[in-house]
């Protein structure tokens, strides 16, 4: 059971408390009528599904209620940040490069 | 028994829940409660109002004599109150006259305000062995310099959700819907004599 | 009722607390302090078991958790074994024993000494590894019929329960700095340097008793102390500081992400009369800042032929049972090794009385100092000696011997003995560093895998990384500890521990044994438990299997109950040289949770009945089951069925209900639908991007329906919006979609139109719902209504009103119906809502109303054509397929699902779409979920055109209805169409969907 | 290659089995080939199997960065079933089910296929509804399926607890009769030995690292730990990295990877005859030839590749299987582990052409793949050598996403009211 800071409580608490929503920063489109159906279909269902490093949204549903953002390691499960929702994107592959270090 | 003038026992058959040497499990009275949603301006306006200002710090609550204000999330805090003079009836006549006040005081700057009196109840969780009997089923560090007295959280109790709230070092204040509280009194009670 | 292996003194038994337990039916006495194996032992019974595949006799090999051999049925008494209670392979290394405790030896028929199944060893020459993959294909039938059961029958070792089990199993969640895993002289110096720098500490150990190794050493001193009267003072010392937990008979079975551990605690089940207060066993889960591991090591088997007798043993496990239990394994003993350590043992053993025939060492030149202990001891030693071989079915009889030269192994001729004591060194117990994903170093010297550096927060200390002597344990041990705490911010310096004794051992042999034997017919075991040999490992990699874990899945070495503890090593050893790989190129398989078996009921903690899932009951719940009502399981709510009244069926009830609502006025329990309360000044328009609906001109004091998609366009979730305010909107959910629905509009709300000013709270608790639905419902409620207008013009059809019932009451009065006819529903204070309902109740009874359940409403609602969100509709299903294009809002720019409507194949043609199904002969009722073709009789493979998803009798059109979806439905209207069932097709006409007061005047009224 | 029978077993046995050969080769990669397969899994080797076999394709390799068989095909509860409620589904599975009676002579390999049956336990109105849905749409499309009273289905299934005042009674069940369990190692390691037979080179601790594409766009081959190979063809077929390796070629997925566990206990004598499935209380459970009551747990919420989960989904499996099953209490979890399922929106597979010319795919098998192993290998390699669907595997598209006509088995289970 993973151990899961969420940044607006300030603390740390265990994976039961929270939903996962998936990968993050899928923005919804503004004007969705705009879209053909192969760039909707893309918004609704690819996903990068890395190895690796992954940027994705989780809900602190039985704590405070809020969503945030994770960047966690799809290997080893190790979270690297959190961030609040609205927040930009940390730069992945930086992120990458200083944990193999 | 809970520190707070804010909670008291149910007088109603049954609302011992568990009594041990070391720990006892009591139902509360009613209270008035109100969902308060709103950033912190809304929040600064409505602990005056209330009588009990909002906390701004996670985690933490509020108690000012039969009034307290619970931070539960950035833009959420649940308020309670108990009438002047116990009573075993839901004080929606309370709530109501709180409701309004806070309202008022609002006026035009958004927020949410919802009653929700009658949703919650309350167990009083008190005694020497009390944080051990609710780590039977909640997984918080309940140690007292992790969760200190006047934190407050919602959290798991097994499959409930609940709101824990540390009222003094050996008393809890365990808030859950109605229709849960079966559930988390049957666990309580069944909870093994060595686990306390 | 002798104990003729105790020894006369010595132990750390109570030889004053005499125990008596049976098995096999036969009594036996040993004492407290006792396991089973050794209360065994001390009565000379060795034979306790048969092996899995070949039924071969066993014994007990080991002292500990790692036995793979001693595997037993047991329970409190022998009443619980023949009723069926017993629980199974249980290791009598493990078991302790109690007054009354019975006993069984398994997989044997009809008894342990003369076992039928043991011709499977005479047919041992086909029975290879993966024998099974290459035969029992012909003829094709007989696998089921005849080769299966056989195979199942032969195979698994005890009998599964027969009976529910009646104990209870307990949980608690621990949070620590420091969790020591292990309380050898590693883990508790560990633990003792991490409580004394202020650490919260929780120790636990799998043994009854704390110490490990210091439970057995003769002659060792820590601190000027024998060891164990040291030990003694450290766990006082750890038992009087209130930051630390102390859990013996606790494993820790489990390592996971981010330093969370499981263990299970075994709390009674040693004991003669528990309190039946107390739980069987506890579940720990435990989440530690940093974690010691002190798993010790393990001794390794030599693989020689017959290696497997009852008689054979570990070396250390001899020297358990003699030193730590007063039990002498054998009277007359070989000792086999390639270790210091067991040259120890031996000389234990001999000193407690037991006569050591012979030390053969596999080592041309084991250590001087231990030869001369030997030769004073007048002890034979056979330098660069295997034994080669064992004589003796049941227990052995005599060992062959045979040097090891440059020409090959020449006999060195037999023993006659009753015991052989075995050790092939050490190998560092690493599972726990393993499961929490540390890496594995192979060290070729000590022939060993060690911890590598850890992934998680957590080191090793003591042997299990490879450390080995008394005081380097200690010290290293001491170095864990302060480690660990210091990494958690307590400060404190490392305790220093003076001991003597307990000397390294030195030496160690992996794989097979070298012999003179016919190596085409002999049998040396690797995996005593799943009878996997040397030979059988071989012929894996002949077969071509190349990694181990092909190896371990076709020979199934290591896949035995102790999960390969003894035999991985070996196995890995043997297959590296078949393979001419170097054994890190071959691999180690992973090491997994549980360390050693969980109980299940251990998992489930206290899961169990009406605490297995919340029920959640309404305040109607209890006047509803004292009315005789049936209930229905929907969500976590238990709802009222139907009502069945003298006798009458479901079908009866339902009709009785039905007739009664249209004709007079029904009460119905609602409270279980969802809740919330949408506030702020954009409530409006977040309801507008939710629902298809659009919200923004609905008045305050009035009703919609909501409709609401995913974003892939399918109905999720419907239910009534009222608003109260023109910030404030009370919105109904489904009963099973409260949760789901909530979650999805927070979702948005917070993650998309964060913009928006508007907070939802749910207050599905807040309000109990009486649904008050009939002609007369006005004249059911309107005496209990204090201050609402209820005439038809005040408060018409759709409208919701705040007031009070009853004297004060507060209630928010919505008038809808979800049957057609004209209605109510109150939503109360649940804690008067009881009282209410029963005021309400008291006055429909007058008007001839009835109570009315969940079914009752499906059959009304069908009359209606209203849908069931999940009845109707399966997350498939689009608007415009149930005909209710009504319900969207044709001006909004968006609204979730919008986009995805436009979709090629939801604007496609032939859609199934939802219509009205009449059996054409006016009284057969379709089955729910038939489906639905042109043809009466169609042949397989045909396509349906759909199927029906509600079907009912109904009172009101006096014959069975249907709604159905139905490709292209809409159109076929007037048509026939067949449901096909077993005994025939069915004709029905399509029709609309509506079979009641089309025009829905009756609403009106 | 030595025919297996009982016989031969015999005859091997005089000289102490030393004469068994390889049951497959150890090649070189060759520098080309015309088909390479990505992955040697079940399906990856059900498919080279049926293109040497059924389409005379036989200069094929697969590729496999660990063991073959190590993945998903050896970490499954081994459950074959085809009760599903779409024609496309009934159609997939249902030819997977037939291919499974015969496959142990087929392979001359006993991959020891038990038809013990299968049972879906119905525990609300709800599940009623949805269950005798698929019944009526299985006898329909000729697919067997049954529906039983509660105590039809205690008769089949002796240790079920029936009674009514469990916190979820059974109210009937589905029972497949033909479907069961296999041994799921047997299954890769039969394809295996049976496409070596016929020349396929299974090539493992061979990682694939890139895929190479021609000027056109097309699929010229990979790139892998041993060297550049050339192939026009290329089927993925790596369960849960397919994500991974389609990014290879530029290709995104609407998949996402989750652990599964499972679990078993330690080995009893018989007592348990079927494969019980229950999606209210999430439990499933049989009882392997060795005795292990192997049980199905749930998937973690989030995306990982580590083949391990939270204990919680574990414990919530455990009691729901104690709930149903009492007397299971006392029995003890041997051994638990994790795999990596690839999940699509719909829960149904993707199997067929993608936008890069000769590159195949095959994926999205969810936590139910192993069921379909012989049907997906026999469809994919029709896919490959005709460079077009069969018949059966036509809807499986990739395009489906972009239509919209999904395949939603879980959303037509999906619980409201």
């Amino acid at each position: 059971m993973l151990l899961i800071h969420c940044p607006w409580c300030g603390i740390e608490r265990p994976e039961i408390e929270f939903r996962c929503g998936g990968e993050a920063h899928i923005d919804r489109p503004g004007q969705p009528g705009d879209l053909d159906d192969r760039q909707w279909a893309d918004f609704l269902y690819m996903r990068s599904n890395p190895k690796g490093l992954l940027a994705e949204r989780w809900r602190h549903v039985h704590g405070c209620g809020r969503f945030f953002n994770a960047v966690r390691h799809t290997v080893s499960d190790s979270f690297v940040c959190v961030y609040k929702t609205g927040e930009p994107c940390p730069d992945l592959e930086a992120l990458a490069r200083e944990g193999a270090q | 028994m809970s520190d707070l003038a804010l909670y008291s026992p149910a007088a109603a058959d049954g609302a011992s829940v568990l009594k041990r040497s070391d720990v006892s499990v009591t139902r509360a009275a009613p209270l008035a409660r109100l969902a308060f949603r709103g950033d912190a301006t809304a929040a600064g306006k409505a602990g005056a109002a209330f009588g009990a200002s909002l906390p701004m710090t996670p985690l933490a609550a509020n108690p000012v004599g039969k009034r307290a204000a619970l931070w539960l999330g950035p833009d959420e805090w649940l308020l309670l109150a108990a009438p002047e003079t116990e009573t075993q009836d839901v004080p929606w006549s309370l709530a109501r006259s709180l409701f309004d006040e806070v309202e008022t005081a609002l006026a035009t700057i958004p927020h949410a305000l919802v009653d929700v009196s009658e949703r919650n109840v309350a167990l009083i969780v008190s005694g020497p062995g009390a944080a051990r009997l609710l780590n039977t089923q909640v997984f918080l560090d309940l140690d007292e310099s992790v969760f200190p007295v006047g934190q407050v959280t919602r959290t798991l109790f097994t499959k409930a959700e609940i709101t824990l709230w540390r009222t003094a070092p050996d008393t809890f204040v365990l808030e859950c819907w109605n229709s849960f509280a079966p559930y988390i009194e049957g666990l309580l009670a069944t909870a093994p004599e060595d686990a306390t | 009722m002798t104990q003729r292996n105790r020894t006369q003194e010595g132990g750390r038994i109570d030889r004053e607390a005499p125990v008596s337990f049976t098995f096999d039916g036969k009594r036996y006495q040993g004492f407290a302090g006792d396991t089973l194996a050794s209360a065994l032992l001390a009565n000379d019974v060795h034979l306790v078991g048969r092996s899995f595949k070949y039924h071969r006799p066993r014994g007990i090999v080991t002292a500990g958790s790692e036995e793979p051999n001693a595997l037993v049925g047991v329970a409190r008494s022998q009443a619980r074994h023949l009723s069926g209670e017993a629980t199974p392979n249980l290791r009598a290394t493990q078991v302790e024993i109690h007054d009354g405790l019975a006993a069984e030896s398994q997989n044997r028929w009809p008894s342990l000494s003369f076992d039928i199944g043991a011709v499977n060893d005479k047919l041992s020459p086909l029975f290879v590894a993966g024998f099974y993959y290459k035969t029992f294909m012909w003829p094709k039938s007989f696998w089921n019929k005849v080769y299966e059961p056989f195979i199942r029958s032969a195979a698994g070792l005890g009998r599964a329960p027969k009976k529910p089990d009646t104990d209870t199993y307990a949980n608690t969640y621990a949070h620590c700095d420091v969790l020591v895993a292990g309380s050898g002289p590693a883990g508790l110096a560990a633990a003792l340097a991490a409580a004394r720098s202020g650490a919260r500490v929780i120790l636990a150990d799998e043994q009854a008793e704390f110490g490990g190794s210091l439970l057995h050493e003769r002659g060792a001193e820590i601190d000027g102390k024998p060891a164990s009267d040291w030990l003694a003072g450290a766990l006082a010392e750890l038992g009087d500081n209130p930051r630390v937990t102390l859990l013996p008979r606790t494993t820790v079975f489990g390592y996971f992400n981010h330093n969370f551990l499981a263990l299970a605690e075994r709390v009674t089940d040693h004991l003669a009369k528990p309190d039946p207060e107390r739980p069987r066993e506890r579940m720990w889960q435990v989440r530690a800042k940093q974690v010691v591991i002190a798993s010790g090591a393990i001794e390794r088997p030599l693989v020689f032929p017959e290696n497997d007798r009852p008689g054979v043993m570990m070396a250390e496990a001899g020297r358990i049972y003699a030193n730590r239990y007063g039990v002498l394994p054998g009277k007359r003993i070989a000792v086999a090794t390639a270790c210091d350590s067991a040259w120890r043992a031996a000389f234990d053993i001999a000193e407690a009385g037991g006569a050591i025939a012979v030390i053969a060492d596999l080592r041309a030149d084991p250590p001087a100092d231990l030869v001369a202990r030997a030769a004073a001891l007048g002890v034979r030693v056979e330098r660069g000696c295997a034994v080669t071989g064992v004589i003796g079915k049941t227990r052995v009889k005599r060992v062959l011997l045979g040097r090891i030269s440059d020409a090959g192994v020449l006999s060195a001729g037999e023993v006659d003995v009753d015991c052989l004591l075995m050790s092939g060194g050490w190998t560092p117990n690493v599972s726990l560093h393993s499961q929490a994903r540390g890496k594995l170093d192979w060290q070729a010297d000590k022939g060993a895998f060690l911890p590598g550096d850890p992934v998680q927060a957590q080191g090793s200390a003591g042997s299990c990384r490879g450390v080995d002597g008394l005081a380097e344990v200690l010290a290293d041990g001491a170095r864990a500890g302060v480690a660990a705490a210091t990494a958690v911010g307590h400060e404190g310096d490392t305790p220093e521990f003076a001991a003597t004794g307990g000397e390294a051992g030195d030496g160690w042999w992996l794989g097979a044994v070298p012999h003179d034997r016919d190596a085409a017919r002999v049998r040396a075991f690797v995996d005593f438990q799943n009878d996997v040999t040397a030979k059988d490992v071989k012929l894996a990699v002949r077969e071509g299997m190349q990694s181990i874990e092909h190896i371990k899945r076709y020979t199934t070495t290591g896949m035995a109950t102790d999960q390969g503890r003894l035999s991985n090593m070996n196995a890995l050893s043997i297959a590296s040289g078949a393979l001419g790989n170097e054994i890190p190129q071959v691999g180690l398989t992973t090491f997994r949770q549980p360390y050693t078996p969980v109980t299940f009921g251990t998992l489930a903690t206290t899961s169990r009945g009406d605490l297995f899932d919340p029920v959640r009951k309404t305040p109607i719940h209890d006047w509803a089951a004292k009315q005789g009502a049936a209930f229905e399981d929907v969500a976590l709510w238990k709802r009222a069925w139907y009502f069945p009244k003298g006798g009458e069926d479901m079908h009866d009830a339902v009709a009785r209900e039905c007739r009664t609502v249209r004709e007079s006025v029904g009460l119905f329990d609602a409270t279980t639908l969802g809740k919330i309360e949408i506030v702020g000044p954009d409530a409006a328009e977040f309801l507008n991007r939710i629902y298809t609906n659009p919200w923004t001109k609905l008045g305050v004091g009035k009703l919609r329906y909501g409709l609401m998609l995913n974003e892939a366009g399918f109905i999720m979730d419907d239910g009534v919006v009222g608003r109260l305010a023109e910030d404030r909107f009370h919105v109904t959910t489904t009963t099973g979609g409260a949760p789901r629905v909530l979650a999805h509009m927070e979702d948005y709300l917070q993650t998309e139109w964060s913009d928006l000013d508007v907070w939802l709270t749910s207050t599905t608790e807040q309000w109990a719902v009486i649904a008050v639905q009939g002609p007369k419902a006005r004249e059911a409620i309107a005496p209990l209504v204090d201050d609402i207008d209820l005439s038809g013009d005040a408060f018409p059809h759709m409208s919701v009103r705040e007031g009070h019932v009853m004297g004060g009451i507060p209630c928010r009065l919505f008038r809808m119906s979800f049957t057609g006819e004209a209605g109510y529903e109150i939503n109360v204070p649940p804690s008067r809502a009881r009282a209410i309902w029963e005021a309400v109740w008291a006055n429909v009874e007058k008007l001839g109303g009835c109570a009315y359940g969940t079914e009752t409403m499906h059959v009304l609602r069908a009359e209606k054509g209203y849908i069931i969100v999940g009845q109707e509709t399966d997350g498939t299903v689009t608007p415009d397929d149930v005909g209710m294009t009504w319900a969207i809002g044709k001006k909004k720019p968006d609204f979730v699902g919008k986009r995805s409507l436009a979709r090629p194949d939801l604007v496609a043609e032939g859609r199934k779409q939802m219509v009205g199904l009449l059996t054409k002969d006016g009284k057969t009722l379709l089955e729910e979920g038939a489906q639905v073709t042109v043809e009466r009789s169609p042949a397989r493979g045909t396509s349906a055109l759909g199927h029906v998803t509600s079907s009912y009798r109904s009172p009101a059109a006096g014959r069975p209805i249907a709604l159905a979806m139905i490709a292209g439905g809409r159109a076929r209207i007037g048509e026939t169409l067949h449901v096909p069932m077993p005994d025939g097709g069915i004709a029905v006409e399509v029709v609309r969907p509506v079979f009641v007061d089309p025009e829905g005047t009756r609403l009106n009224v | 290659m030595t025919r297996f029978s009982f016989w031969e077993l015999a005859r091997k046995a005089v000289n102490a089995h030393q004469d068994w050969g390889h049951q497959w080769r150890k090649p070189d990669p060759k520098p080309e080939y015309d088909v390479i397969i990505i992955g040697a899994g079940g399906h990856g080797l059900a498919t080279a199997y049926y293109l040497a076999k059924e389409h005379g394709v036989t200069n094929v390799a697969v590729l496999e960065k660990g063991w073959l068989g190590g993945g998903n095909t050896g970490r499954n509860t081994t459950i074959v079933r085809s009760n599903y409620l779409w024609e496309e589904s009934e159609g997939l599975y249902d030819q997977a089910m037939d291919l499974w009676q015969d496959l142990s002579q087929e392979l001359n390999y006993n991959i020891m296929y038990s038809a013990r049956g299968v049972m879906m336990l119905a525990h609300t109105v709800h599940d009623v509804q949805v269950f005798k849905r698929h019944v009526h749409a299985n006898r329909l499309a000729g697919v067997q399926n049954e529906w039983l009273t509660p105590e039809e289905a205690k008769a089949y299934c002796p240790p079920l607890n029936i009674g009514k005042n469990i916190r979820y009674p059974v109210m009937g069940a589905a029972l497949q009769r033909k479907a069961g369990v296999a041994r799921h190692d047997a299954v890769a390691w039969g394809y295996a030995r049976g496409a070596d037979q016929y020349g396929v080179d299974i090539i493992q601790n061979c990682a694939v690292t890139g895929i190479r594409r021609a000027a056109d766009g097309s699929v010229s081959g990979v790139e892998t730990s041993r060297g550049f190979i050339g192939a026009k063809k290329v089927g993925v077929v790596a369960a849960g990295h397919t994500s991974v390796v389609m990014d290879m070629a530029g290709v995104r997925m609407p998949l996402e990877s989750n652990p599964l566990q499972a679990l078993v206990s330690e080995p009893v004598k018989p007592c348990f005859p079927c494969v019980v499935m229950s999606n209210t209380v999430h439990a499933y459970l049989s009882q392997s030839d060795k005795g292990e009551l192997v049980i199905g747990a749930g998937t973690d919420q989030y995306v990982s590749y580590s083949q391990t989960g939270g204990l919680q989904i574990t414990t919530h499996t455990v009691d729901a299987i104690c709930e149903l099953f009492p007397m299971f209490r006392r029995m003890r979890m041997l051994r638990n582990w994790g795999g990596i399922v690839d999940v699509t929106p719909d829960r149904s597979p993707i199997i067929g052409k993608t936008p890069v010319p000769g590159l195949f795919v095959n994926c999205g098998w969810g936590t139910g793949g192993f069921k379909a192993t012989p049907g997906s290998g026999h469809v994919f390699a029709h896919t490959i050598a005709r460079d077009e669907p069969h018949r059966i595997n036509a809807p499986f598209t990739l395009d489906r996403f972009r239509t919209g006509r999904l395949i939603d088995e879980a959303a037509a289970a999906a619980v409201a009211h």
